[in-house]
């Protein structure tokens, strides 16, 4: 459905540049739900952003069903557009106060007036017509989150982007909103990049997990897999940090170590299995098993 | 809607439209037909009643002259009060598609018109504007009113320019831009839908804010006899010519004087009212303490 | 290291816009004006007189050798002749420009004591009854035009009450004295050069003290109407950012910690409030250079907004182009100067250098 | 004798003249060395309670009613509140990136911290006092060095000298966890310190809000929105819901074997198993604002098990083995 391959994203910073993203090669299948996970600055919304091609990327390729998008203009990509969409973050920076909610949800059908499609959008978001004459700001945090999805529907898209559509909202809410994204998928055979650092989220979302660390995927495969035998130091360190078990304990034994610039593998200055080799050259992936493939020397 | 109940519940704006309407009133029937208003006439000399003190006949005196300082305050008003709407409305033309461009096209571009509006920001505005209407206005006299228009508006744009161009980009990185990116809107529909119903309502706050100011940068050209060639009577100039009977005669400088600052005050009072109004986000900053 | 490099990149940058100035007001002097030759001539000029300014000023070659010229004219100081006090356009400038300087120092400080008070005081209980009184008071005074508060002083203060002076006077004694002053410190002697016509500077330099209460009495009621002209924009200003720092995390950390609010307001809040005032000063500076123009008119103050004053009822142009660059060039210096100081304030600023 | 008692503590603001209740009858007490979890979603008072204990509401809000006791002070009745904050109640709030001071170097806010204290610890002559401000003698700059190395800065001395913004999130927060360990405060309130963290991050900076608890004795009243963070952490938690607690008790009671029907939906919405592996439950309708608050039991709305008696009668708080909770069902 959707495929990256070999991804760089650079900035110009302060003496040099960055990869935000650095060369990702990663594939989402039709109908199945890939999750990015990793900290914040690991690249994982750059990765969207460019998947959408909201971000051009400095070296790599994009393909959209099959079709390299990677160097369409604006004007080419009109045909790509609606047919995949974003679930934003922050639902209230996401909707343009001063649109009444009928507006902002028939927006992607670009003009075109139909009142059904947005019923429809609406209904299935499990939200009452009623609120199209509504303002955004007298809609709840989840009541909007619902009016966005609803939005991104309306233009019968094949592949969601979902850019961390709970971290804003209620735990109560944030159920009601995932079961409803499952429910949509199924429904609507919906592909989904779901970008999330909540690993309780990313577990009841994924088909697959890919993990991110400071722009490169250190590890990706099915959930199952990923989630209850993790291969890379820094995913085993992602999962020691959620509190589960005996999380006192746990914490007692974690170690700080603040990050530095390392050459070789990025993550050897915070990693506990740290070798001389490790500082070499960055490790690639590695297919460990049918369904599972990871970036470390370890393997 | 919200923005009515505001209105009528805001006493600053309510003040200001109070004054206003009068005002305006006052120089439109004054400019259809002044004996409506008056008996006396703003231009004929009459020696024997000069520098009369206000009374019930003369309610702002005399001037030197003997020309009745009301009734030379009235005829006034019309071109006290259009110069300056002329100005305002030509700066945000202008300044507002300078902003938007730049804003919009960003680069070069950007980096082009900003260069340029910071040049004419780095002036002091009053006295470039002196100095453009004095050189220009010099062998043409009868012109010196339009280019004191033009003087001011050098002056006035580039301040619109800056705000189009900070609401612009302001807008530009908002997340629902980014959405309506993805659902394929164009340029021109992002500009229309998203970015325009923000910019329009703040260049109306900000110019009923700078009509006050550039009120009181034409009088101040008026001040110094730049503005409309003489007999036409202005404010400003009514106030220079008032100072040399200082300090007997200190009614037809002050009346003009203040004349001008009511103006001046409801203008303001009326562009304060209208953000709070406008801008919810101002009435929380009352309300958090 | 890095700022050092801002400030030469800020220098060059004021440098250019300066430069750009200059050629702007060429072309509106010697190139859009109807008659080039009466702007610089003025409009009373003889034939013969006519013809000596074109050669002077170059006005019969191409725009470009004229530009040359007049780069050139301008930045070894040859700013033109008066027509109106036939004297170089310089020399009036040195007498003048010192004067206004002095009284926009003083107006400067007046302004900043008056309104940051203000400011602080409107902000601690917003909504509240001093913050509405405070707020209705510069919403009116913000739009006083300078003349109006001039005149009303003029009027009150000195004509009616007759406290003080209504005119620009200078004590003779003080012109009497030696130009040139030394301090004697640790058996080195610093010399301290008088500048021209600033009467209280050197008053107090030259220990002259009558001098100096002469002038300062001479100098209360132009600088409190030139503080005084736009009054209520940097309350407005501290007001509303003093609002936003009060709510911000960082001075409910300051609170929390146990601190004095006295001690939270001043070193915290206000602190951090000041920060766009800096932004802000030379915007300020300049409206007070430009408020001088009618201030000075109106007390006979001879600074330089009184020369323009007397240029511009007078068609003297040429004192009057001199005079809009050289304030021109003291508002981007002072620009220059805040932008400095904006950075040496805010460790971010610096930082992002 | 805990060193923290809320008693009956009725808290409302103003906003645009109308008056609403944050917080309603909140009891609630704290020992030194403990953690106590306050769990709830936005608009339920946790925030709200956690100003109140630290002395920090805002002005249109005013305590209604009860009393707030640390170390036997009622803060309700004292004028002279900053008295007690710092080193009597600290707070560590959600957003590191804005609780410091953006243009003071951190030296000196950790230097105000010490001020405070050693002010309240024996009252040395202004004189003193004076000279300790102009000065960071070698005492205090080993006093500083000692609380940056507790919380784990590699290299603190740089630290020292450095603007919060040359930090990173976790590294201010770590900063006003070293700021409570020069305050030394009885009470420590953390609201929501990880919320804008990474879960690494989270579990560092947790780390140290615990040793910090270990070493100084410090109680930590931990304000989260995280049912799962906060009931592996605290001692004793208590859920909260439109301004009221809902149920309270020993964390590893209240997950075991929760009582109220809000405690039960709360805790079952974190989901826990993988895609396709069943459904995580939802609890119906959104949390409500406090301006629009309903009558009888705040959670009847959204509440499976309402009887009719939820909508008019406000429950009253009652003992049920090792919690407390307050619904119609154990009334």
């Amino acid at each position: 459905m959707v495929e990256v391959r070999d991804l760089t994203v650079s900035y110009k910073v302060k003496g040099g540049t960055l990869n935000a993203v650095d060369g990702v090669s990663l594939a989402v299948r039709k109908g199945e739900t890939v999750t990015v996970v990793g900290e914040s600055g690991s690249g994982k919304t750059t990765l969207g952003m460019v998947v959408l091609r909201l971000i051009n990327p400095t070296s790599g390729q994009v393909f959209f069903k099959g079709e390299d998008i990677t160097r369409l203009g604006e004007g080419e990509l009109k045909r790509f557009r609606g047919r995949m969409q974003l679930i934003p973050q922050d639902p209230y920076s996401s909707m343009n106060p001063r649109l009444r909610v009928g507006e902002i949800v028939s927006e992607p059908l670009l003009g075109r007036e139909d009142r059904e499609k947005v019923k429809e959008a609406l209904n299935s978001v499990g939200l009452d017509w009623a609120v199209v004459d509504r303002y955004p700001h007298e809609l709840s945090g989840g009541q909007r989150q619902r009016a966005l999805i609803a939005r991104a529907l309306v233009s019968d898209p094949e592949f969601l982007v979902l850019d961390e559509p709970t971290s804003n909202l209620d735990v109560s809410i944030q159920a009601q909103i995932l079961n409803l994204l499952l429910d949509l998928q199924s429904s609507r055979n919906l592909t989904y990049l779901f970008i999330t650092h909540n690993m309780a989220v990313a577990k009841y979302v994924s088909d697959r997990v890919a993990v991110m660390y400071r722009g490169r995927l250190v590890e990706i495969g099915d959930a199952k897999e990923v989630m209850s035998n993790p291969l890379h130091p820094y995913t085993k360190a992602l999962f020691d940090a959620v509190p589960e078990g005996d999380f006192r304990a746990k914490l007692r034994e974690l170690e700080v170590r603040d990050e530095g610039r390392q050459k070789g593998c990025r993550y050897s200055d915070r990693c506990k299995f740290v070798r001389d080799q490790c500082r070499l050259r960055e490790p690639d992936l590695l297919k460990v098993k049918e369904n599972h493939e990871v970036a470390c020397i370890l393997y | 809607m919200s923005l009515y109940r505001n209105v009528r519940r805001d006493k600053t704006l309510m003040a200001g439209l109070v004054i206003l309407v009068v005002i305006v009133g006052l120089t439109v029937i004054s400019a259809t037909d002044l004996r409506l208003l008056t008996s006396y006439s703003p231009y004929s000399l009459n020696f024997s009643a000069s520098n009369l003190p206000p009374s019930a006949k003369h309610i702002f005196g005399t001037d030197q002259e003997g020309r009745d300082v009301f009734t030379r305050v009235l005829a006034a008003l019309p071109v006290d009060i259009l110069t300056p709407f002329i100005i305002v409305v030509a700066s945000v033309l202008l300044g507002g598609l300078v902003g938007v461009v730049a804003g919009y096209l960003a680069g070069l571009v950007d980096e082009f018109l900003m260069r340029i509006t910071d040049l004419f920001l780095a002036f002091p505005g009053i006295l470039l504007a002196l100095a453009i209407t004095e050189i220009l206005g010099q062998s043409h006299v009868s012109l010196r009113l339009l280019y004191s228009e033009v003087a001011l508006i050098v002056v006035g744009w580039p301040v619109y320019a800056r705000l189009a161009r900070g609401q612009v980009l302001q807008v530009k990185n908002m997340p629902y831009v980014t959405l309506a990116k993805v659902s394929g809107l164009s340029r021109t529909q992002i500009l229309r839908r998203h970015v325009l119903p923000h910019l329009l309502p703040l260049l109306l706050v900000y110019s009923t804010l700078d009509m006050g100011a550039v009120i009181l940068n034409y009088s101040v050209l008026a001040f110094f006899g730049l503005g409309a060639p003489p007999p036409t009577p202005e404010l400003g100039r009514m106030v220079y010519d008032g100072l040399s009977a200082l300090p007997q005669n200190w009614w037809s400088s002050l009346f003009p004087a203040l004349i001008i600052t009511i103006i001046a005050v409801s203008f303001s009072l009326m562009g304060d009212g209208l953000r709070d109004a406008l801008d919810p986000r101002m009435g929380e900053r009352y309300a958090r303490a | 290291m890095n700022t050092w490099r801002f400030v030469v990149k800020r220098a060059a940058e004021s440098f250019l816009v300066i430069l750009a100035a200059l050629v702007l007001v060429f072309y509106l002097a010697n190139v859009a004006a109807p008659n080039p030759a009466s702007v610089w001539a003025g409009p009373d000029a003889s034939p013969e007189q006519i013809q000596v300014v074109t050669e002077l000023y170059h006005l019969d070659s191409p725009w470009y050798v004229q530009l040359y010229y007049y780069l050139g004219n301008f930045f070894t100081g040859k700013w033109g002749i008066s027509p109106l006090y036939q004297t170089p356009v310089i020399s009036l400038i040195e007498e003048y420009l010192p004067v206004t300087l002095e009284l926009a120092v003083i107006a400067l400080v007046l302004k900043l004591l008056l309104e940051i008070p203000l400011g602080v005081i409107s902000s601690l209980r917003p909504g509240g009854k001093t913050d509405n009184g405070i707020r209705l008071v510069y919403t009116v005074t913000r739009s006083f035009p300078p003349f109006m508060v001039a005149l009303v002083l003029l009027l009150a203060l000195s004509y009616y009450l007759h406290l003080l002076p209504s005119a620009y006077y200078v004590s003779p004694t003080l012109a009497l004295r030696e130009p040139q002053f030394g301090f004697d410190i640790g058996g080195h002697i610093y010399h301290v050069w008088l500048i021209d016509n600033m009467p209280i500077l050197n008053a107090l330099l030259v220990g002259d003290y009558g001098a100096f209460l002469s002038a300062l009495v001479h100098v209360i009621l132009p600088a409190l109407a030139l503080a005084l002209f736009g009054f209520g924009g940097i309350v407005r200003l501290i007001r509303n950012s003093m609002l936003d720092v009060l709510n911000s995390d960082f001075v409910k950390t300051a609170r929390a910690k146990g601190l004095r609010e006295r001690v939270v307001i001043v070193r915290h809040a206000l602190r951090n409030s000041l920060l766009p005032t800096i932004t802000i000063a030379s915007i300020i500076f300049a409206g007070l250079m430009q408020g001088s123009l009618v201030v000075e008119t109106i007390f006979n103050y001879y600074g330089i907004g009184y020369l323009v004053a007397q240029s511009l009822l007078n068609f003297d142009t040429p004192t009057l182009i001199a005079s809009t660059v050289i304030v021109t060039v003291i508002v981007v210096l002072s620009n220059l100067v805040a932008d400095i100081l904006y950075t040496v304030a805010d460790p971010r600023v610096r930082e992002s250098l | 004798m805990p060193v923290l008692e809320v008693k009956d503590l009725w808290v409302s603001y103003t906003r645009g003249g109308i008056r609403a209740y944050a917080l309603r009858g909140i009891n609630m007490s704290l020992e030194r060395r403990e953690v106590m979890g306050v769990v709830g979603e936005s608009g339920s008072g946790k925030s709200t309670l956690g100003h109140a204990v630290a002395g920090l509401l805002p002005p249109n809000s005013i305590v209604e009613r009860g009393s707030i006791t640390l170390e036997g002070k009622d803060l309700t009745k004292m004028r002279d509140l900053f008295r007690v904050r710092g080193t009597g109640v600290f707070v560590i709030f959600q957003d590191p990136m804005t609780s410091l001071n953006p243009i003071m170097k951190v030296k000196d806010q950790l230097a105000e911290a010490l001020q405070v204290r050693e002010e309240r610890e024996s009252l040395p002559s202004p004189f003193i006092r004076w000279s300790r401000r102009r000065s960071l003698d070698n005492r205090t700059e080993r006093e500083f060095l000692e609380a940056l190395t507790r919380v784990r800065f590699r290299s603190p001395q740089e630290v020292l000298e450095k603007y919060p913004h040359q930090l990173s999130g976790g590294e201010r927060q770590k900063v006003m966890i070293a700021m409570a360990y020069i305050l030394r405060p009885k009470v420590l309130v953390a609201d929501e310190p990880t919320t804008s963290l990474d879960v690494i991050t989270q579990a560092q900076v947790m780390k140290m809000l615990l040793s910090l608890r270990e070493e100084q004795g410090t109680a930590i009243l931990l304000i989260s929105h995280d049912v799962m963070l906060v009931s592996k952490l605290s001692d004793r938690m208590m859920v909260m819901y439109g301004g009221m607690v809902m149920e309270e008790g020993s964390s590893e009671e209240l997950t075991k074997s929760p009582l109220h029907p809000y405690t039960k939906g709360l805790q079952a919405s974190v989901p826990t198993q993988f895609k396709g592996e069943g459904r995580v439950k939802q609890i119906p309708g959104y949390p409500p604002n406090i301006f629009s608050m309903p009558q009888g039991c705040p959670f009847h709305p959204r509440c499976e098990m309402a009887m009719e008696v939820c909508r008019k009668v406000t429950p009253q708080e009652s003992r049920r083995g090792e919690h407390n909770v307050s619904c119609h069902l154990y009334g």
